[in-house]
């Protein structure tokens, strides 16, 4: 029997390490990735109350935004779909609470299938704009936001967590190796830098236990908002 | 490049989606569907020129089906509806 | 020396050089100038040779529409050819050399085409080179060599390019008066805002002209605008940027060149840049492009442009030549032979072809002692290389004989062709312009405006005022309010007022007086019309095509209009009649690498799909193949051991070992729901509500037309919940079709499908040891009797949570394992460490492609080919024949599929054991000696298989089901492959080890 | 005047002002034994073929533009005949035949060019596509041949053969005697023929309605007014639902459009025919210097000549990788053409349920080859009411029947 593992992320084989601070403060770009954040979809007609009250997160019911509470985001990802993050090891007090408080809902654990590629910078806005067709303006997209789209060839949930701007992007894992030499090779000219990964946890079975109330504490984000975009502009006409 | 108004994303690039071509076919009994009936459900299309009722799904998106009615030479797009609705009268 | 350069004037910087080569002579220029200003400063005016008769070429114009002045820049993998010196920004470095002449520019042998045009008019191709038969090769191998124009690199690009998407309220293209002042007034309103235009600097014409602005030089106007847009955060001014095409819904893409100004490697930033634009509204304010004049000798270096030469002397301080001659059919000519004059050129005569030109600019001229000769036009051009005289003759036909006039310069100006390509790229109609003789823009098709001289307005004062009227109606149009910026006060020759233009397209001439182009980069002559029109190549696209007229590099910026008014005037037609050809992007040429960006090295083309345990596969010497986006391994070659032999040795320890395999790749679809057992009876041919939890069952995929697209296997993991496996290519579009079907067709189920593909990472276990090794590594009962074949259950294995699968592709015992992808790799190591003691080998795709056609279990997509149903694959059992509908099933009993004689899946030995019969090949009943052979089927997989000791093949035989035993023909290019018809089973028939 | 190397001499003094009108603009008559509706390459080649080979010339060809305005005047020129299934192989090799003598038959030089064609293998699927194809055209006869890297590389020198690119070349199959033709040749030496043989090509001349009584045609309405014949030959390519739909027909085509580009003119770079599907590039060099590339469809329906960037994008990224000397040369124009595709990517030749009504169309993105080859089958198919052998699997009634002729293959190879 096996003594103890490694957990690997896709990207720990890059051998990831933070680059010093000067040369954070320098680049156009920085990333990151955030390993083994928990994540659960809900598929189903689902009171967003029922949620709150399981998890201490509520539903956003408009579509492409994000909320935000007890250390976890709720993403809108279609009319009857979320995805819910939280911090490494919770997918399983996360799924088992929600399957208990939402019988006849699908509940999926897919912390697995995706890892989450944090970018800032000064050129972040320019960088993403290389390789997504939306549209990130302030005016157009903000803190609390999220979409599926793509990036270069990847599709990716895209997440923008605050005015600094900071993006998450979750990216299917067989594709997160191209999607991070892709961000390295659009941000080169201009200067990007790694800043620090964080740190894989030792794998523990997590003992069974009672819905905790609250997560571990998740905050690796510098300057975090409140939940929703202050300006999401009225859905413009279509054109033509 | 159209602009393809999602009904929950709002306007997004076409390539984000899949045309699933004409919409409103009707998938007949298959116990009582004559050869021809088979044959026209499978592959006969109106294939307009001008306006068409058509299926596209967000695929890189929310990953829902809807419907729009567009016409076919200047890519306007006249009506975007439900998956589950008829299609609109006044669209033609 | 530039000694054609004037001491002052101009928007250049005289206090430094730069230093360029043309043709490897060493020239100089100044920042501010182009190719072309620095080469005609120098006094260079031969520049190229045309493309088909090599005729000696000069400078025409001073922008995007020159035709004649290609050049090759840069050298090595660096090169790029067909460049035009008009737009080429100088730098110190600067290499340039002519294209299309040998040995030299001066003396071109292939100016011996000029000498024999007489038998190589238009199309002559077509009329020629037929005889002998086939001989057409060896003809061609000569055009081809004389044709083209410019040399491609030798060498693969060293620059890089880069892409983005951009968005906006209002984009304005051209930041000419009219465009600049669109800006502002968008810009000030509050909009979002992207300015483009081609040019190094802002300001269009007005940097060629002599004006001033509130008090303020023309030439620097353009520069408080251009401070006050930077100023605001949500403009973007961008230069260099050539917005070449317009697409659906106000998509439009635009070349930034970010550092084709720079000496190479001064910079770390990408060479161009391609904008991706969306934008609500479109101010297209491109301005106008001038008409040339057609007449004999038009294309001698020395004929240029009016509006040109005035560029050349306003913005660059050159002189183009010393003694001019302008010829004219309008006013605008008048305001470049002035400045012309102001600059030095001795403009000696104006011809002009109006009976009675008259007004301010004319008695201007007049002042500065030009003289007019009305009703009249140029004749005959006289010199070999450059200008040296032109020959006027009277429009009068009873006038005396033509007049000679010595000069080294001709400024012709034909009227004015607004900048249309972009609005009609848009689906604009064009509208003909009677007093312009030209197309302006019709009614806009799309959220678009267009002002200024693009609009048919020439006047500067009028430019402004529309460019304002554009950019605050645009804005408002976007839901931005703001006031019209206020026109400013213009001082000087403002241009405003009628062109009081009278249309002159050309004059029937004898060929004596030469030839008289109106297409000088593609050498089309009036005589080729005159041929196509003869031909009945009259309509305007035959006559395009016929001629090329308009099909060269400039894209006929400067010959389009007057080659369809030709047209029209040998047709006895109206212009409008005849129509203009398409516009069509790109606006000016894109360089490819821009148009590919970064996404062309091998790692960004197209995701490389990667499993949790690639890293090992790589470090234990995978060869791996590309299955859709995936890697996969192929086989693992040990030290010495070829391809062939690693993939026998692997597929031998299945059997009698273990064999391990990352099946991570497969896909894997949770559906859940109320109605999920419902829906799979829907999807798959069988039944899979009967299905009891805590078992597998393996089915088929068919479209609704019966023909197979997919298979897998799926377990029941609680009562209204199912886990589906689909084939690796397969993974996305099923889920795909999975979705399609709930949502557009049966909304009434409730079911919700999930993609958990990339969640799990899977290792199948296989052979007679499996059980004993995973045993070891999980405390769940995996005996037969308690895990019996598909069997699945949740297991801790070697301390992760997982499921176990007892089920097998390769037909051993086996156990397919599924852990979080996170911990793939941690549990691969540990079973080959574990396994060590059982001789584990790790086995790629091929060997569990001869392992499964040992049990004859097909692949969808290599034994089945978009034209296979379950029962010509003998798999009816799979075909449920109580359910009352699923996908495919009606379409299992159309005539075709009905039909006994189908090709059915069968077996195949080949007589001599030892042979491997290639895949692909067809079986024949009896080969004919010659072709055509009839042809019975295909083979569809075949190997040499070590657990049989023999080869083994599968194939599609027509009727095969009923031949099993007859003995088929396989012809191949060396001899023929006699084999005979078996079940399609050649291992453990009984499923003993499967199940064991 | 016949079209040679000596007329031309004798043209050359005189300014060429002899040479006839390569076709007559002649007015509608009241009616015709055979209507053929569309003057793209295949409409009048079955003029043509209906007068030489059946003695039929009192036919109307009814264009809606110019002749060979159509997909004819747009496309990448590809002539070949390497096809997988029987039905198609016989047919595309009885039409590279014709191609080979069209020139001395037409008395027009169409530049058709056996330069060869290779189409590339990109991965291990691809390569058993290409050798079941390559035993296939081996036994109907058709010459094939497979073709290593190391081969490709010295045809085409320009080619990228290194492993380490993402989808390396690992193989092809060269068909030689395939190559290019002149499209606007093409279309210009048939109709100069047909119309010889005293055909009608109406230009500007569009059909906007089919008289259909008891079930059998009697004639059209057109801009140019009615015009009556008892047999009536559609071949309007893109527009094939259209005109079926006015003899109240649905057809199992879809239209969308096909985008193809030009590059700037350069000296020869490379002098063969470049296949690839998995990365959905060709590329070919014309007489005149430019490199011809052919893109993918735009997915939807569409019955506009334009289609979307991405396609060109990702097109080009993709030669960019096989050819990376390209990337410094500028695309100089790009267009669109509309093309009707069947679900199993082949033609229909056929009869209809509408007597006198027959139907020629599906040739998606690959029908410019099969020009002389279609009319001919179609005007045998018109002049006898039958199809001719080598087109009675190309029915209307197999889509029913199911017997399809599936040349997609199978899609991805999945394991
Ligand atoms: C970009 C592109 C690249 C291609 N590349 C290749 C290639 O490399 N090799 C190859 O073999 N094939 C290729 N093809 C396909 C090939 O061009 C076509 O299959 C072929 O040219 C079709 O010829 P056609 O005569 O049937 O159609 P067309 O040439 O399109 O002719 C149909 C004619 O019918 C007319 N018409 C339509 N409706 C009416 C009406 N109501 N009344 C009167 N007239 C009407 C149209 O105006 C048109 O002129 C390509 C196609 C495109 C678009
Ligand atoms: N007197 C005359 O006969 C006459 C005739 C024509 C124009 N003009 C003068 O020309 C000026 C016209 O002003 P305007 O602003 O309309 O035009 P403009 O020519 O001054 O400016 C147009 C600008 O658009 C740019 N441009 C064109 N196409 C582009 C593209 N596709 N992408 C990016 N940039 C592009 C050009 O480089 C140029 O800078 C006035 O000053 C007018 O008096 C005079
Ligand atoms: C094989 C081929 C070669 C072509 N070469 C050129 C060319 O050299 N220059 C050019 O401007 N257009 C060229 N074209 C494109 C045509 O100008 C035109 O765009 C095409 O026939 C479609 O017609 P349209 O643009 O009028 O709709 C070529 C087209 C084909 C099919
Ligand atoms: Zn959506």
């Amino acid at each position: 029997m096996a003594e103890h593992w490694q957990r690997q992320s896709p990207l720990t084989h890059l051998g990831l390490s933070a680059h010093d601070k000067n040369e954070t403060s320098a680049a156009s770009l920085v990333m990151a990735e955030l390993r083994f954040l928990a994540k659960v979809t809900l598929r189903g007609r689902i009171p967003g109350e029922s949620v709150r009250t399981a998890l201490g997160v509520s539903l956003p019911g408009e579509p492409n935004t994000v909320m935000t509470g007890n250390n976890l985001s709720a993403l809108w990802l279609g009319p009857d779909e979320w995805l819910i993050v939280g911090p490494p090891d919770a997918e399983r007090a996360m799924t088992g609470q929600l399957a208990k408080a939402l019988p006849g809902t699908a509940v999926v654990d897919v912390t697995e299938g995706r890892t989450t590629i944090r970018t800032r910078g000064p050129m972040v806005l320019d960088i993403l704009a290389m390789g997504c067709p939306l549209d990130l303006h302030p005016r157009a997209f903000g803190p609390g936001r999220c979409a599926q789209s793509t990036l270069g060839r990847s599709p990716i949930i895209l997440h923008q967590v605050d005015g600094a701007p900071l993006f998450d992007i979750h990216v299917e894992r067989s594709q997160a190796d191209y999607l991070w030499t892709w961000l390295e090779t659009a941000g080169r000219p201009y200067g990007v830098a790694v800043e620090a990964v964080t740190a894989p946890p030792a794998w523990r079975r997590p003992a069974p236990r009672r819905y905790p109330g609250a997560f571990p504490p998740f905050a690796p984000s510098p300057s975090r908002q409140p939940t929703r975009g202050a300006t999401v502009p009225a859905r413009s006409v279509p054109s033509s | 490049m159209m602009l393809i108004p999602c009904p929950w994303c709002g306007d997004r690039l076409d390539a984000e989606f899949t045309c699933g071509g004409e919409a409103h076919i009707v998938r007949p009994d298959p116990a009582t569907a004559s050869d021809a009936e088979w044959a026209d459900y499978l592959f006969m299309r109106k294939n307009p020129k001008g306006v068409h009722h058509e299926r596209w799904f967000h695929a890189h998106g929310c990953r829902r089906w809807f419907h729009i009615t567009r016409d076919t030479v200047n890519h306007r797009i006249l009506a975007v509806y439900a998956i589950t609705d008829s299609a609109p009268e006044a669209a033609g | 020396m530039q000694s054609w350069r004037n001491s002052t004037g101009g928007i250049i910087d005289r206090s430094r050089h730069l230093s360029f080569t043309f043709d490897g002579k060493r020239l100089s220029g100044h920042p501010g100038d182009t190719l072309a200003s620095a080469l005609l400063a120098n006094g260079i005016h031969l520049v190229g040779r045309s493309f088909k008769y090599h005729r000696p070429r000069g400078i025409v114009g001073s922008g995007v529409e020159e035709p004649n002045a290609l050049v090759r820049l840069g050298k090595g993998g660096s090169v790029e050819p067909n460049a035009r010196a008009t737009t080429t920004e100088l730098f110190d470095g600067l290499v340039a050399s002519s294209q299309n002449r040998w040995p030299s520019l001066a003396f071109d042998v292939g100016a011996l085409n000029s000498v024999a045009s007489g038998l190589i008019p238009a199309g002559f191709y077509y009329k020629t080179f037929m005889w002998p038969a086939k001989a057409w090769t060896f003809y061609e191998r000569f055009i081809r060599r004389a044709a083209g124009l410019g040399q491609a690199p030798e060498e693969p690009d060293p620059d890089v390019y880069e892409k983005r998407y951009a968005h906006c309220d209002v984009l304005v293209v051209g930041a000419g008066p009219a465009g600049l002042q669109a800006a502002r007034a968008a810009a000030r309103s509050g909009a979002r805002v992207i300015v483009a235009d081609e040019q190094a600097v802002p300001g269009g014409s007005l940097l060629g002209e002599h004006v001033t602005l509130d008090g303020v030089a023309g030439q620097e106007w353009p520069d408080s605008v251009r401070a006050e847009l930077e100023s605001m955060s949500d403009v973007t001014l961008l230069t260099r940027t050539t917005v070449v095409g317009y697409y659906n819904h106000n998509f439009l893409v635009a070349v930034e060149r970010v550092t084709d100004h720079l000496p190479a490697g001064e910079s770390a930033l990408p060479r161009q840049r391609l904008w991706k634009i969306r934008a609500r509204h479109v101010v297209l304010a491109t301005g106008a492009i001038e008409r040339p004049l057609v007449f004999p000798g038009n294309d001698l270096p020395g004929v240029m442009l009016a509006s040109a030469v005035r560029a050349f002397a306003n913005r660059w301080g050159v002189r183009c030549g010393a003694r001019a001659v302008v010829f004219t059919n309008n006013d605008s000519a008048y305001r470049s032979a002035i400045d012309a004059a102001d600059c030095g050129i001795h403009v000696t005569t104006i011809v002009d072809c109006r009976a009675a030109p008259r007004g301010r600019l004319v008695e201007e001229a007049h002042s500065r002692g030009i003289d007019m000769m009305a009703g009249s036009a140029i004749a005959g051009v006289e010199g070999r290389k450059r200008v040296r005289g032109v020959a006027i003759s009277s429009l009068d036909e009873s006038a005396p004989a033509a007049l000679r006039k010595e000069c080294d310069l001709v400024m012709m100006s034909g009227g004015w062709n607004p900048t249309v390509h972009l609005a009609s790229q848009s689906g604009t109609r064009l509208a003909w312009d009677e007093s312009l003789a030209t197309f302006v823009p019709g009614d806009a098709a799309t959220h678009q405006t267009s002002a200024g001289a693009a609009a048919g307005t020439f006047g500067l004062v009028e430019c402004l005022r529309s460019g304002a009227l554009a950019g605050t109606e645009a804005a408002a149009r976007t839901g931005f309010d703001g006031e019209a910026p206020a026109v400013p006060e213009v001082e000087g020759d403002t241009g405003d007022g009628a062109l009081d233009l009278e249309a002159f397209w050309h004059r029937p001439a004898s060929p004596r007086d030469g030839k008289a182009f109106h297409d000088l980069q593609n050498d089309v002559t009036t005589a080729d019309v005159a041929l196509a029109t003869r031909e009945n190549y009259v309509s305007v696209e035959h006559f395009k095509r016929y001629t090329t007229t308009g099909m060269g590099t400039d894209q006929g910026k400067t010959s389009g209009v007057n080659g369809l008014a030709i047209l029209a005037s040998l047709r006895g037609e109206a212009i409008p009649a005849v129509g203009h050809t398409t516009y069509r992007p790109f606006y000016t040429p894109v360089t490819i690498g821009a148009l590919a960006g970064i996404e062309t090295n091998g790692d960004l083309y197209d995701p490389v799909r990667k499993t949790p345990m690639h890293t090992w596969h790589e470090k234990n010497g995978a060869h791996f193949e590309d299955v859709g986006q995936w890697k996969r391994p192929y086989c693992y070659p040990r030290a010495g051991e070829t391809v062939d032999e690693a993939v026998q040795r692997e597929t031998l320890a299945a059997r009698t070992s273990i064999g391990i395999l990352d099946a991570s790749t497969l896909g894997k679809i949770d559906i859940q729901g109320a109605d999920a057992a419902e829906f799979l009876d829907r999807i798959y041919t069988n039944m899979f509500s009967t299905l009891k939890v805590g078992r597998c069952r393996y089915g088929l995929m068919c479209r609704d037309d019966g023909m197979v697209f997919d298979d897998g296997v799926t377990a029941r993991i609680a009562e209204n919940r199912f886990l589906m496996s689909t084939t690796t290519g397969g993974a996305s579009t099923v889920l795909n079709w999975l979705e399609e079907w709930l949502q557009t067709e049966w909304t009434d189920l409730e079911v919700y499908c999930t993609s958990v593909t990339t969640h799990w990472a899977a290792i199948a276990v296989a052979g007679p040891k499996s059980r004993a090794l995973v045993s070891e590594l999980t405390r769940a009962d995996l005996s037969a009797e308690a895990f019996p074949f598909m069997a699945w259950r949740d297991a801790d294995i070697a301390g992760i949570a997982g499921r176990i699968f007892r089920i097998s592709f390769s037909g051993e015992t086996g156990f397919e394992l599924h852990v979080p992808a996170s911990y793939g790799l941690a549990l691969w190591r540990n079973l080959m460490t574990a396994g060590e003691k059982y001789g584990i080998t790790a086995y790629g795709t091929e060997a569990m492609h001869v392992l499964r056609a040992e049990k004859g279990f097909i692949i969808a997509g290599q034994d089945t080919d978009g034209t296979t149903t379950p029962h010509d694959l003998g798999m009816s059992w799979i075909v449920s024949k109580k359910k009352k509908d699923f996908l495919g099933m009606r379409g299992l009993s159309r005539p075709d599929t009905l039909r006994e004689d189908r090709k059915q899946l069968v077996g195949l030995l080949a007589d001599d054991s030892a042979v491997v019969i290639p895949e692909g090949a067809h079986v024949s009943p009896q080969p004919a000696a010659r072709p055509p052979v009839p042809m019975e089927g295909w083979v569809s997989s075949s190997y040499m298989s070590p657990n049989c000791g023999r080869s083994i093949a599968l194939a599609l035989v027509r009727r095969g089901h009923d031949r099993i035993g007859e003995e088929v023909a396989i012809p191949l290019e060396n001899g023929i492959v006699r084999a005979r018809i078996v079940k399609p089973v050649f291992f453990d028939e009984e499923g003993a080890r499967l199940r064991g | 005047m016949k079209y040679s190397l000596w007329n031309l001499l004798r043209q050359a003094p005189r300014g060429h002002r002899d040479w006839p009108q390569a076709w007559r603009n002649p007015e509608p008559k009241e009616s015709y034994d055979v209507i053929i509706i569309g003057a793209g390459g295949h409409g009048l080649a079955t003029a043509y073929y209906l007068a030489k080979e059946h003695g039929i010339t009192r036919t109307a060809v009814l264009e809606k533009g110019w002749l060979g305005g159509g997909n004819t005047g747009r496309n990448t020129t590809i002539v070949r005949s390497n096809y997988l299934w029987d039905e198609s192989a016989h047919l595309y090799e009885h039409s590279l035949r014709l191609f080979e003598t069209l020139s001395q038959d037409l008395n027009f030089n169409v530049m058709f060019s056996p330069r060869g064609v290779i189409n590339l293998a990109h991965n291990e699927h691809d390569l058993k596509e290409l050798r079941r194809r390559g035993h296939a055209c081996r036994l109907n006869g058709i010459d094939y041949e497979m073709v290593t890297p190391r081969e490709i590389k010295e045809i085409a020198p320009i080619i990228n053969i290194s492993r380490s690119i993402r989808y390396p070349v690992l193989g092809g199959a060269m068909q030689r005697r395939a190559g290019n033709a002149r499209h606007d040749a093409v279309a210009w030496g048939l109709a100069r023929r047909a119309d010889e043989f005293g055909v009608d090509i109406i230009q500007n001349c569009e059909v906007t309605g089919i008289d259909v009584r008891d079930g059998r045609v009697t004639g059209v309405q057109t801009t140019r007014g009615a015009i009556r014949a008892n047999r009536i030959g559609a071949v309007p390519a893109g527009h094939a639902s259209v005109v079926a739909s006015m003899a109240g027909l649905r057809l199992p085509v879809e239209s969308h459009t096909l985008q193809a580009m030009v590059t700037e003119p350069v000296k020869p770079v490379i002098d063969t025919v470049i296949m690839s599907n998995t990365v959905h590039v060709y590329i070919s060099q014309s007489d005149k210097g430019e490199l011809v590339l052919g893109a993918g469809i735009d997915g939807y329906n569409s019955y506009s000549q334009k289609g979307g960037i991405n396609v060109i994008e990702h097109q080009l990224e993709g030669l960019c990788e096989l050819y990376p000397i390209v990337s410094r040369l500028k695309i100089m124009r790009a267009w669109g053409g509309i093309v009707d595709i069947a679900p199993d990517a082949s033609p229909i030749i056929s009869k209809t349920p509408v007597e006198g009504f027959y139907i020629n169309c599906g040739w998606g993105t690959g029908g410019f080859k099969a020009t002389p080859g279609s009319g001919w089958v179609f005007a045998h198919t018109i002049a006898q009411d039958r199809p001719h052998r080598l087109n009675e699997a190309f029915s209307l009634g197999r889509f029913e029947s199911g017997l399809l002729i599936d040349e997609h293959g199978a899609a991805a190879v999945a394991h």
